[in-house]
C-alpha cells in the first residue's frame, strides 16, 4: 500500500521552525500549545505543505494527559499529517482554537468540548455543548466519568 | 412600516428533517435570516460504548451509525483496527467487502435520491428508488442475514463467504440498474420543475467545501476531485476502473445527480469485482483474541457520506482505549447554518436534503 | 339509454307535486330543493370515491396495489377511513381563535357545493338555471381563500400562518389567469349561461379554438385547488400541511375531502368549457349526455391525480412569478388575439 | 425545449401504471428467506457444553445462562437471552463451537408485555448425576429437539410462524 504520510524532510524542516515539535512517528507530530496555531498557520498556508483541509480533530484522556489529535490533509500535494497537542493540566484543560483556519473545527471543537471537556481559546463566543444537552453536567469521553442507570 | 423577524421551530419531529434534527430558523417572511442546527437527538455515546467492549463487539455498534450504508461504517472500524495490528487481509476478503461495500454504497444513495424527491415534493421518486432498494437488501441479507445492520466485517476478513446463489441476484440487478438510474433520471433530474428548484440553490464554493471539511458527493458536486478510492485508494480499489462524478457548480442539483452518476460507477465497480473475485481464504489469520498493541490507528475511507475515518488507541488490552468515528455527515452539516442563510423555507429543505445526512451518523 | 332518466324524474316528481295539489310555486320549490339535495349526496359520496381513486392511482403509478382490503377491491377503504376519522376528538389547541378554527372546516365545503348548483351534469340537468353562471362559479369559488386562510390564522402556529399566507396568495394570483383564461371562451360564445356555452361547442370544441386558455386554464385550475406541482400550501415536507397543520380527526378530514371536491368543480368547469360539457364527441349518442360529461371529468381528474404523482413541487416564489409573468400576460394575449381573430372573421364575413 | 422533462416524468409515470406491482400482500403472501437469515434463535440443548462462548461474545451482554456442575460436566440449566436488547449481529451463533446455537427464520418475536419478551431457550432443573440416558433419546434426532425445546419454553414466546 502506498503512503501518503507527509515526506520525512518536509516535517525536518518544519522541526527547525518550531523547537517544540517532536516526531512520534511516521506522519505523526507533537507540538506545545503554544506553538500551535502558528504551526497550523505553516502548514496551511505554506504551499509546500498545503494543508487545506483538517478532517478530524479528536482528543484522547489518558491518565496523566489530555492529548487533542489533529488530523490534516492536503488535497493538492495528497499528503496526510497527524498533529498532537499534549495537555498536561487535566483540570482545565485548554488548547488554542482552529476556527480562524478551518471552518470544519467550528463543529468539531464543539463536540470534543461538549464529550471530552477540553475548552478551545480563541474559539468565536465560546465552544457551546452540540450533541448533549446544555443541562448535562460532565464530558461523558473522560475516563472519570461517572454515570447512573443503564440496564442492570 | 416596521417589520418582524420571527423564530420557526423546525424539528426534531419535521418530516423533512431525516431523523431527529432540529433547525431554528430566524425567519423574514419566508426567507431565512439566521439558521441555528441543533444535532443530538440520536446521540448514543458509540464511543463511550465502544470503550467497554472488546475490539470485535465494536463492530454492531458501527452499523448503527449510518445504517443506511452500515457496511461502509463496519469497513471503517474494521480498516483502522486492522491498521493497528498491522494484519493483511486476504485477497477475496477485500474483494468482498468491495463488493458488499459499493452495493451499500448503491443502496444509501438510492435513499439519498428518493428522500430527495420526496424533499422537493414528488412522492412517487421515492418510492421507485425505495422499491430498487429492496433488491439491494436483499442481496445483502443473502450474505450478512440481516438488511440493515450487517455486521459482516471481522477484523481480518470477513463473516461468511457470498453464497452462491447471491451472484445470478446480483447480475439481474446489475443488469437492471442503468435503466433504473434512467428512470429516476427521467423522473426527477430531468424534470424543470426539479430543476427550477435545485439549480444555483444552496451553491458551495470549493474553497468553502474543502475549508470546512465537507467530503463525500458534497464535496465533489463543488468540482473538487477527492474519493479516497481513487485519490488514495485502500483495499483493492487501485484494481478497478471507475470514473468519480464531479458537478461544476457545487448546488444542490449538482450534488444530487451526482449521486445518481455514483450509482452508475459503483455498479461498473461491483461487475468488475465479481469478474475478479479471486479464489482463497475469507478471514486473515488473526488470533481468537484480539489484543492489538500498544498504540493508535487512524484510517480512513470513502463512505457513501464522504471521509468516514476511525481513530483507534489501543492500551494494549481486548478492549480500545479510545475510538473516534470521524462522521461525514457530521462534519458536512458543519457548514449548513451558513448556507441557508438567506433561502426560503422550502430551500432550507432542498439543502438540507441535498447534503443527505443520516442522524445516526451526525450524533453517534 | 337513460338520456332523460334525470330530467324525467324531476318532471315525474313536478307533475306528482302538483296532482296532490300543491300550489305551482311551492311544488317546483320542493323540485328545487331535491335537485340540490340530490346534488349535495352525489358531490359527497363521489369525492370518497374520488380520494379511493386518488389512492389507487397513486399505487399503481408507484407499483403498489393501493387499498384492497375493505370491502370489494378496497372500495370501502374511504368510508372506514371516514368512520374512524369521526371517532377521533377533534383538538383544540390552547390559544386558538376558537370559533375561527371549528368554523372553518364546516365552511369549507360551502363554496364548491354552492358551485355545483349550477353545473349542468347532462343535457338540460343544471339544478338551477342561470344566466351569468360562469361569473357565479367563479364568484364563489374564491370564497374558498377566505376559509383556508381562516383556518391558518386561527390555529396559533407559524406553520399554519404560513400555509395561510400562501394560500391567500397563491389563489387571488391564479384567479386572474383563472378567468382571463375564461374569458376567451367567454367572448367566443358571447354569452356567461353555462348551457348556451355548451350549445355553443356544438360545431367544435373550444379547446380547439382556444388551445392556449385551455392549458391556462387547466394550470390555474390546479393551483387553485392546491394540488402537486402547485401544493404550496399543504407543502408536506416543507410546513407540514400548512393551514391543516393543528387539525384532527373529522375537522382534518373535511379540509381534505373539500380539496377533492374543488377539484371535482375545476374538471367540471373545464369540461363545460373546453371539452363541449355533455355534448357527445364525434356525434356518438348511444351514450346519455350525463355520461359523456361524466367520462371527460373523470379523464380531467385522472390528469390531476397523474400529474401530481409525477412532479414536484414549485418554489412559492417562483410559483408567484410563473402565475404573474407568465400565465397573466398569456391568457391577456391570448384575448387579443381571440378577439383580433373574431374582429377577422367578422369582417370577412363568413 | 422546456417542458420535455415533464412530458418524459408523464410517460414514466404512465409506463409504470401497468408494470408489474411489487407489493406482498404479508400475512398471506411471504418473502423467502435466505439461508443465513437472522431470526429467532434456537439452542440445541444436547449439543451445548455450557461453555459460555456466547455470552462472551455478546457485545451487549443478551445472554444470561446458569450452568451447574454435575460429576465432571458442566450442565446447562438456564439459558435466556434479554431479546430486548439484542442487536442480531450474530457473534454468539458464530461463537459456538459445537454449532449448538442457531439462528432461524422465526421473525415473529412480539409480545404485549416487556417482561415476556425476554426468550427462554432452556429452563431446567439440573439432575442429580448425569443422565445417561441421553443416547437413547437421539435416535429420535431433531423429531426430540423441539420437544426439549417445549420443555424448556415456559415462557417463550407463542404463536411464531
Amino acid at each position: 500500500m502506498a503512503k501518503y504520510d507527509l515526506a520525512p524532510e518536509l516535517v525536518d524542516l518544519l522541526k527547525e521552525k518550531f523547537p517544540s515539535l517532536e516526531v512520534l512517528g511516521e506522519g505523526v507530530v507533537a507540538v506545545s500549545k503554544e506553538e500551535l496555531l502558528p504551526l497550523m498557520k505553516e502548514l496551511k498556508e505554506n504551499p509546500s505543505y498545503a494543508f487545506d483541509m483538517l478532517t478530524n480533530l479528536t482528543a484522547v484522556d489518558y491518565p496523566d494527559c489530555f492529548e487533542v489529535v489533529y488530523n490534516l490533509v492536503s488535497l493538492p500535494l495528497n499528503h496526510l499529517l497527524m498533529v498532537k497537542v499534549r495537555v498536561e493540566d487535566k483540570e482545565n484543560p485548554a488548547v488554542p482554537s482552529l476556527c480562524s483556519l478551518w471552518g470544519s473545527a467550528i463543529w468539531q471543537e464543539r463536540e470534543v468540548y461538549d464529550l471530552m471537556g477540553i475548552d478551545f481559546t480563541g474559539y468565536p463566543g465560546h465552544p457551546t455543548r452540540i450533541l448533549l444537552d446544555e443541562s448535562f453536567k460532565g464530558h461523558p469521553l473522560r475516563k472519570d466519568f461517572q454515570w447512573e442507570g443503564g440496564r442492570e | 412600516m416596521r417589520t418582524q423577524t420571527y423564530i420557526l421551530n423546525m424539528g426534531p419531529q419535521h418530516p423533512s428533517t431525516h431523523g431527529v434534527f432540529r433547525i431554528i430558523l430566524e425567519l423574514d417572511g419566508e426567507v431565512v435570516v439566521k439558521a441555528k442546527a441543533v444535532p443530538g437527538y440520536l446521540h448514543r455515546g458509540i464511543e463511550k460504548l465502544a470503550e467497554l467492549r472488546t475490539y470485535p463487539q465494536v463492530i454492531p455498534y458501527t452499523d448503527r451509525m449510518d445504517y443506511l450504508a452500515s457496511m461502509l461504517m463496519n469497513w471503517g472500524y474494521v480498516a483502522a483496527v486492522e491498521k493497528l495490528m498491522g494484519i493483511e487481509v486476504p485477497e477475496r476478503a477485500e474483494y468482498i467487502r468491495v463488493i458488499v461495500g459499493e452495493l451499500s454504497r448503491i443502496a444509501s444513495h438510492l435513499v439519498a435520491v428518493g428522500t430527495y424527491s420526496v424533499d422537493i415534493g414528488g412522492f412517487t421518486g421515492f418510492l421507485y428508488c425505495f422499491r430498487d432498494r429492496e433488491r439491494v437488501l436483499d442481496l445483502l441479507e443473502m450474505v450478512s442475514g440481516s438488511r440493515m445492520t450487517f455486521s459482516y466485517f471481522r477484523i481480518g476478513g470477513v463473516a461468511d463467504d457470498l453464497p452462491p446463489e447471491f451472484f445470478p441476484t446480483l447480475d439481474k440487478f446489475l443488469h437492471d440498474l442503468p435503466s433504473l438510474c434512467d428512470e429516476y433520471d427521467g423522473l426527477i433530474t430531468g424534470n424543470e420543475i426539479f430543476q427550477a428548484r435545485t439549480k444555483f440553490v444552496g451553491i458551495i464554493p470549493p474553497d468553502v467545501a474543502v475549508n470546512y471539511g465537507l467530503t463525500g458527493p458534497n464535496l465533489r458536486a463543488s468540482g473538487v476531485l477527492y474519493d479516497l478510492r481513487k485519490v488514495r485508494p485502500y483495499s483493492v480499489y487501485d484494481r478497478f476502473d471507475f470514473e468519480v462524478p464531479l458537478g461544476k457548480n457545487g448546488d444542490c442539483f449538482d450534488r444530487f445527480a451526482i449521486r445518481i452518476k455514483e450509482i452508475r460507477q459503483s455498479a461498473r465497480i461491483i461487475r468488475q469485482a465479481v469478474d475478479g473475485l479471486p479464489e482463497g481464504p475469507i478471514m486473515a489469520k488473526v488470533p481468537r483474541v484480539i489484543k492489538p498493541p500498544k498504540g493508535e490507528a487512524y484510517a480512513e475511507i470513502e463512505s457513501s457520506k464522504g471521509v468516514f475515518g476511525c481513530y483507534v488507541v489501543s492500551d494494549g488490552s481486548t478492549q480500545p482505549y479510545r475510538v473516534h468515528f470521524r462522521r461525514p455527515s457530521f462534519i458536512n452539516l458543519g457548514y449548513l447554518e451558513k448556507l441557508l442563510e438567506g433561502w426560503k423555507i422550502a430551500d432550507v429543505i432542498a439543502i438540507l436534503g441535498s447534503l443527505d445526512i443520516v442522524l445516526g451518523e451526525v450524533d453517534c | 339509454m337513460g338520456e332523460n332518466l334525470f330530467t324525467g324524474i324531476a318532471a315525474w316528481m313536478r307533475t306528482a307535486l302538483l296532482d296532490i295539489g300543491t300550489p305551482p310555486l311551492l311544488s317546483e320549490f320542493i323540485v328545487l330543493l331535491v335537485k340540490l339535495l340530490a346534488v349535495i349526496i352525489f358531490v359527497s359520496l363521489n369525492v370518497l370515491w374520488l380520494v379511493y381513486m386518488e389512492r389507487k392511482v397513486c399505487a399503481y403509478i408507484q407499483c403498489r396495489i393501493g387499498p384492497n382490503r375493505v370491502g370489494p377491491k378496497g372500495l370501502l377503504q374511504t368510508v372506514a377511513d371516514v368512520l374512524k376519522l369521526l371517532g377521533k376528538e377533534i383538538i383544540v389547541p390552547r390559544r386558538v381563535d376558537k370559533i375561527v378554527y371549528l368554523a372553518a372546516p364546516l365552511l369549507v365545503f360551502v363554496p364548491p357545493m354552492m358551485a355545483f348548483a349550477v353545473i349542468p351534469w347532462g343535457n338540460g340537468m343544471a339544478p338551477v338555471e342561470m344566466n351569468i353562471g360562469i361569473f357565479y362559479v367563479l364568484a364563489v369559488a374564491s370564497l374558498s381563500t377566505l376559509i383556508f386562510w381562516m383556518g391558518g390564522w386561527s390555529s396559533y402556529n407559524k406553520y399554519s400562518l404560513v400555509g395561510g399566507m400562501r394560500v391567500v396568495a397563491q389563489m387571488v394570483s391564479y384567479e386572474l389567469p383563472l378567468v382571463l383564461a375564461l374569458l376567451g371562451v367567454v367572448m367566443l360564445a358571447g354569452t356567461l349561461n353555462i348551457n348556451d356555452i355548451v350549445n355553443a361547442q356544438r360545431q367544435v370544441w373550444f379547446v380547439f379554438a382556444q388551445p392556449l386558455a385551455f392549458l391556462i386554464y387547466l394550470t390555474a385550475g390546479i393551483s387553485e385547488v392546491n394540488r402537486v406541482p402547485f401544493d404550496l400550501v399543504e407543502g408536506e415536507s416543507e410546513i407540514i400541511a400548512g393551514p391543516y397543520t393543528e387539525y384532527s380527526g373529522m375537522a382534518y378530514a373535511m379540509y381534505m375531502l373539500a380539496e377533492y371536491a374543488n377539484m371535482m368543480v375545476v374538471a367540471c368547469m373545464a369540461t363545460i368549457m373546453f371539452l363541449g360539457g355533455w355534448l357527445a364527441p364525434f356525434g356518438w349518442t348511444f351514450l346519455p349526455s350525463w355520461f359523456w360529461f361524466f367520462i371527460k371529468v373523470y379523464a380531467l381528474i385522472f390528469l390531476f391525480m397523474w400529474i401530481r404523482w409525477t412532479y414536484p413541487r414549485i418554489r412559492v416564489d417562483q410559483l408567484m412569478g410563473f402565475g404573474w409573468k407568465v400565465l397573466v400576460p398569456l391568457s391577456l394575449a391570448n384575448i387579443f388575439v381571440t378577439g383580433v381573430g373574431m374582429y377577422v372573421y367578422r369582417a370577412i364575413g363568413w | 425545449m422546456f417542458g420535455q422533462g415533464l412530458l418524459k416524468g408523464l410517460a414514466i409515470t404512465w409506463k409504470e401504471l401497468f408494470t408489474r406491482k411489487v407489493t406482498v400482500q404479508y400475512p398471506e403472501e411471504r418473502l423467502p428467506l435466505p439461508a443465513r437469515f437472522h431470526g429467532r434463535f434456537e439452542l440445541d440443548v444436547d449439543k451445548c457444553i455450557a461453555c459460555g462462548l456466547c455470552a462472551s461474545a455478546c457485545p451487549n451482554k443478551v445472554i444470561q445462562m446458569e450452568r451447574a456442575k454435575v460429576g465432571k460436566r458442566q450442565y446447562l440449566t438456564k439459558y435466556v437471552m434479554r431479546i430486548e436488547y439484542c442487536m442480531f449481529c450474530g457473534f454468539c451463533v458464530e461463537a459456538c463451537n459445537k454449532d449448538a446455537l442457531r439462528f432461524t427464520h422465526i421473525i415473529n418475536m412480539n409480545q404485549y408485555f416487556r417482561d415476556k419478551v425476554r426468550l427462554v431457550l432452556v429452563d431446567r432443573p439440573a439432575p442429580e448425576v448425569i443422565p445417561e440416558e441421553e443416547p437413547a433419546e437421539a435416535p429420535e434426532g431433531r423429531a426430540a429437539k423441539p420437544k426439549a425445546g417445549a420443555a424448556g419454553k415456559g415462557k417463550a414466546p407463542e404463536g411464531e410462524g
